[in-house]
Formats: structure tokens, sequence, C-alpha cells
């Protein structure tokens, strides 16, 4: 019983993925696909993390550990390195705009 | 063993998404969600390779694929474009057609492929079941991963460590570990 | 005894049950809603709760094995970086200028009334 | 106020963590999936997360660069002298046997791969924090309203 539960609780979750994996190729703005990129690693996570009791494995736990912790990095990264494009400002241009307002931060 | 294995549900699932996310990466213009849809195709992969039994390389796929090297795609991205350049379709059609012939010689020897898992084919039958074998008397540790990549193939790992060294060095000295302060003045 | 392990099985059932409910709620709700704020609210508050659901679920089935602790641990990492990385999501979405979908009343957005450094 | 308040919390919370967390993965190798190459990945992460969030030339306080350039090299030397140890002690290249006189129990083997694994972390490290250091350095940081 509780094999089917675990079973049909791991195909849910690839269920969820597979919906992410539609917002992510669709989202309009690039916001809405980061949302879905760490949502999509939360799901990936208990997917990890139900399959592994499932199997009776718990190797499977220590990558979702590691999941839950890089997945947190790469959306911080995507956060941080885009915002600095999305004004269509190149490098140059921002660099003397710095110079010219002085704020050295 | 007639019973249906309910678990290779999850295995198609996760290669039917490989492949939508694979096909969206060439669609994509955008290189800010082609790096990410990068990243995602690693966890889906790195959680492929769990539901397959080969933790040490999901883990190592988990790290470098989802984690470090979206960031450091990132961080490079920022020197370059964000947008890519629209190809000619006549390259398209060169593409498509070595894909075409390397994806039929593929299909043609898969089915000299053993069996997923099968103790005789020639990968697990020789050598690796003698790793597995002798791993407990030699080395003495249960995980036979790291006895064969520490150990076994002790050397391998040395030149593959040196490698790594050399791609560092090649970096620090094409780029300097400190490029801001020698240029910052200058622009 | 059995009783036990059953009340245990069906308690652990009953969360997962939950658990994935949020999870497939939040799911549907990120592809149907109409913008970027409304299909955070969808993703943000039912990730957290359904993944906590799911790790006390399985937690449930471990039993008090080292197992049981690194799920707890999961469930910690996932309790602290899923709410801290949504409010990163809409905080830049928030900052870069993303309007949301309002019907009739349109407020000035925040970075228009802030002293105009940004022109 | 610091528009990234929670970030900065959160992080700090966390950084430790993934930094243990590598340290486990390292040291539990033997026993469980993982090794030196990932955890050095996982310590490199961590690093790269407090570089994200408070900045390149505050991380550049925390791991210098000068230490990274030692290091890298240290990891290979810590690797290669395992073995030119083992040959010192009578043995094969990298036959780790010969390190620990417990030849029962395999200890020796247990100590050369450890040290052998610690080399390869400390390369690893050091040269994914080389590489983020020259990319993401060569940009001008971003500040702290910027993102």
């Amino acid at each position: 019983m509780m094999e089917w539960a675990n079973l049909g609780a791991v195909l849910a979750m690839a269920l969820a993925m597979a919906i992410m994996l539609g917002r992510l190729f669709a989202g309009p703005s690039l916001y809405d696909r980061v949302l879905a990129a760490n949502s999509f690693g939360t799901k990936t996570v208990l997917l990890l993390l139900i399959f592994s009791l499932l199997v009776g494995r718990a190797d499977g736990v220590d990558i979702a550990l590691l999941y839950a912790l890089i997945n947190f990095i790469a959306t911080i990264a995507i956060l941080k390195f885009f915002r600095f494009r999305s004004l269509e400002i190149s490098l140059a241009q921002m660099s003397l705009r710095r110079a010219i307002d002085g704020d050295d931060d | 063993m007639t019973e249906f294995d309910w678990t290779q549900l999850l295995d198609y699932a996760l290669m039917g998404m490989l492949l939508a996310v694979g096909i969206a990466i060439v669609r994509l213009r955008n290189l800010f969600a082609a790096v990410m849809l990068a990243g995602v195709y690693s966890l889906i992969s790195a959680a492929w390779f769990v539901t397959l039994d080969a933790v040490d390389v999901a883990f190592t796929e988990a790290a470098v694929g989802a984690g470090i090297s979206t960031v450091l795609m990132l961080a490079a991205m920022l020197l370059t474009a964000r947008e890519a350049e629209p190809v000619k379709a006549i390259r398209h059609w060169a593409a498509l057609i070595v894909v075409s012939v390397a994806g039929a010689a593929l299909f043609y020897a898969v089915g000299d492929m053993p069996v997923y898992g099968d103790p005789n084919s020639p990968a697990n039958a020789y050598v690796g079941m003698d790793y597995i074998t002798s791993t407990p008397n030699d080395i003495a540790i249960p995980n036979v991963v790291t006895a064969v990549l520490a150990s076994y193939r002790g050397f391998d790992t040395f030149g593959e460590v040196v490698v790594i060294f050399a791609a560092g060095l090649g970096v620090m000295l094409l780029l300097g570990l400190n490029p801001g302060k020698k240029t910052g003045g200058e622009e | 005894m059995d009783i036990l392990l059953l009340i245990r099985d069906i308690a652990s059932i009953a969360l997962l049950a939950v658990g994935v409910l949020f999870v497939l709620a939040g799911a549907i709700g990120v592809i149907r809603l109409p913008d970027f704020y409304t299909r955070i609210h969808a993703a943000g508050v039912t990730d957290t709760l359904g993944a906590e659901l799911i790790v006390f679920a399985l937690m449930l089935q471990a039993g008090f094995t080292l197992l049981a602790a690194k799920l707890l641990l999961v469930g910690f990492i996932l309790f602290l970086t899923s709410p801290t990385a949504t409010h990163a999501v809409a905080n830049a979405a928030h900052r870069a200028g993303l309007n949301p979908l309002l019907s009739r009343h349109q407020p000035p957005h925040p970075r228009d009334t802030e002293t105009g450094e940004k022109s | 106020m610091n528009p990234h308040l929670v970030l900065r919390v959160v992080s700090k919370l966390l950084i430790p963590l993934i930094v243990v967390f590598g340290l486990y993965v390292h040291f539990h190798g033997d026993y469980s999936p993982g090794g030196g190459f990932q955890a050095g990945v996982i310590v490199a992460a961590a690093v790269i997360l407090y570089a994200l969030i408070f900045g390149i030339e505050n991380a550049k306080q925390a791991v210098p660069t000068g230490f990274v350039r030692f290091m890298a090299a240290f990891g290979v030397l810590l690797y290669g002298g395992t073995g030119v140890a083992t040959l010192i002690l009578g043995g094969n290249f990298l036959d780790y046997d010969v390190l620990h006189p417990d030849q029962a129990h395999h200890t020796g083997q247990h100590i050369g791969i450890l040290l052998v694994e610690l080399g390869v972390l400390f390369t690893v490290f050091s040269v994914m924090m080389a590489i983020f250091y020259a990319f993401a350095g060569r940009a001008p940081d971003i500040p702290e309203g910027e993102w």
C-alpha cells in the first residue's frame, strides 16, 4: 500500500515538473522562467526524496540535499546577472554612466 | 518476472522532458533562457541518473552541471551578447542532414547494445565484475566508485587533476585573477 | 504494534496526499494564472507547504534513522530557500519595473514616485 | 535599508551549511556517493554565493586570489606527493597500502584515498574560484540597488 502511494506521488511530481516545463518554455518575461525553474528544482528535490524511499536506496537523499542548495544559488545568480542586462545597457555605457554620476559604492 | 515495473514510467517521463528541453534550447533566441534551460537539463538528467542507480554520476551532474556551470556561464555572458545571432536557413539543412545520418547510425547500433543492467555484457563481465568482487578485499571501502577512481585508476585521476589545473592555469594567464584593478583606471 | 504501524502508514499516506495535492494545485496555478505576480503566489506558497508536508510524510516512513535526520535537513533547507528565492524573484521583477496586471485603477509604479535619479 | 536584507540573512545561515555539507561529501565519500571533485565544487559554490550576495570584493577578502593561486598548485602537489611518498616507502606509485602498517584492515588505502581526494578538492575548488573571479571580476560589480 505504501509503495503504491509513493509511486503515485512520484508520478504526480513528474506531472508537476512537466507542467512547470510548460511555463518555462512559454513564460513571457524572464522572471516567469526563473520562477518556473526554481519551482521545477523544488519538485525535482521532492521527486528524488520520494523515489529514494520508494526503492529503498538512501543515496538519493544526498543528491536531493545538494539540489536544494544548488538550486538556490543558481536562482540568485540568474537574478543578479539578468538585472544588469535587462535595461539594455551595455557594459561600456554602464561604466560611463557610473563615471559621470561618480557614485562609487 | 512478468509483473510490470511501474518505476519505468518515471524513466519515460524524465526522458520525454529531456527531449522537450533539448528542443527548446535549440529554439530559444534569448541566451539567458538558454543557459537556464541548460541548468534544468542537467537537473533532469541527474534525476534520471538516480533512477538508473548511477548516484555518483548524478552527484557530479547536479553539482557541476546545474550549479557551477550555470553560474560560470552567466558570469561569462556578462561580457558577451545576450541574444543569439540568427543563422541562415541553408546551415540548418546541412546540420539536419548530418544529425539524421548520425542518428540513423546510432539507431542501427542500438540493436547490438546489451540489455540495461545485463551482467554478461562486455562492460560488466570482465574488469567491472573484477573491481566489484575484489574491492572489499583490496581496498575495504563500501563505495566501489571511489575505490576505482582513487585507488585502482589513481593514475587516470591524477591526469584529470592535472587537466583541471591546466585549465585553471590557462584562465589565470589569459584573463588574470584581478582584472578590475589593472584595467579599472583606463576605462 | 500492528495497529501503530497501520496508523503510521495511514498518517504518512494522508500527509503525502495532501502535499501532492498542494504541489499539483500550485503547478496548475503557475500555468493557468494570468500574470507574473499571481503566478508567484501559486508557486511560492504552495511549494513550501507541499514540500514540508511531503518531507514529514517521508520522515514518518523512515522512522528514527539517519535517513530521517537527512530528510529533516532537506526540509529545513527547503523551508529556508524556497520562500527566499520566491522573494528574490518577486523583488527583482518589481525593481525591473514589471507591472502587475490590474483591471481599472492603475496606481503609479513605486519606482516612478522615487526621487527621479533614474530619469 | 538594505534591499537584500532577507537574502543576506538567509545566505549567512546557508553558507556554513553548504561548506559543512561539502566536507561531509568529501570525508564520507568512502561510504556514500561523492568525493573530492564534488566536494570542491560544492565548497566553491558556497563562496560564489557569498560573492553574489556580498560582492566580489568582499569575497576576494575572504578567499584571496593569492590563496586561490597557491591552492590550485598545492592540490596537484598533494596528489603527486602522495604518490612519491608511496614510492619512498617502498611501494609502487600511488600504491597506498604502504602508508600504514595495518595491512589487515587496509588502513593505508583509507589514508591514501583521503589524501588524494583532498588534493582533488583543493585543485577543483581553486580552479572554480579562479574561473569565477576571472569572468565575474571583469564586469563592474553590480551595485546593491541595481538587481
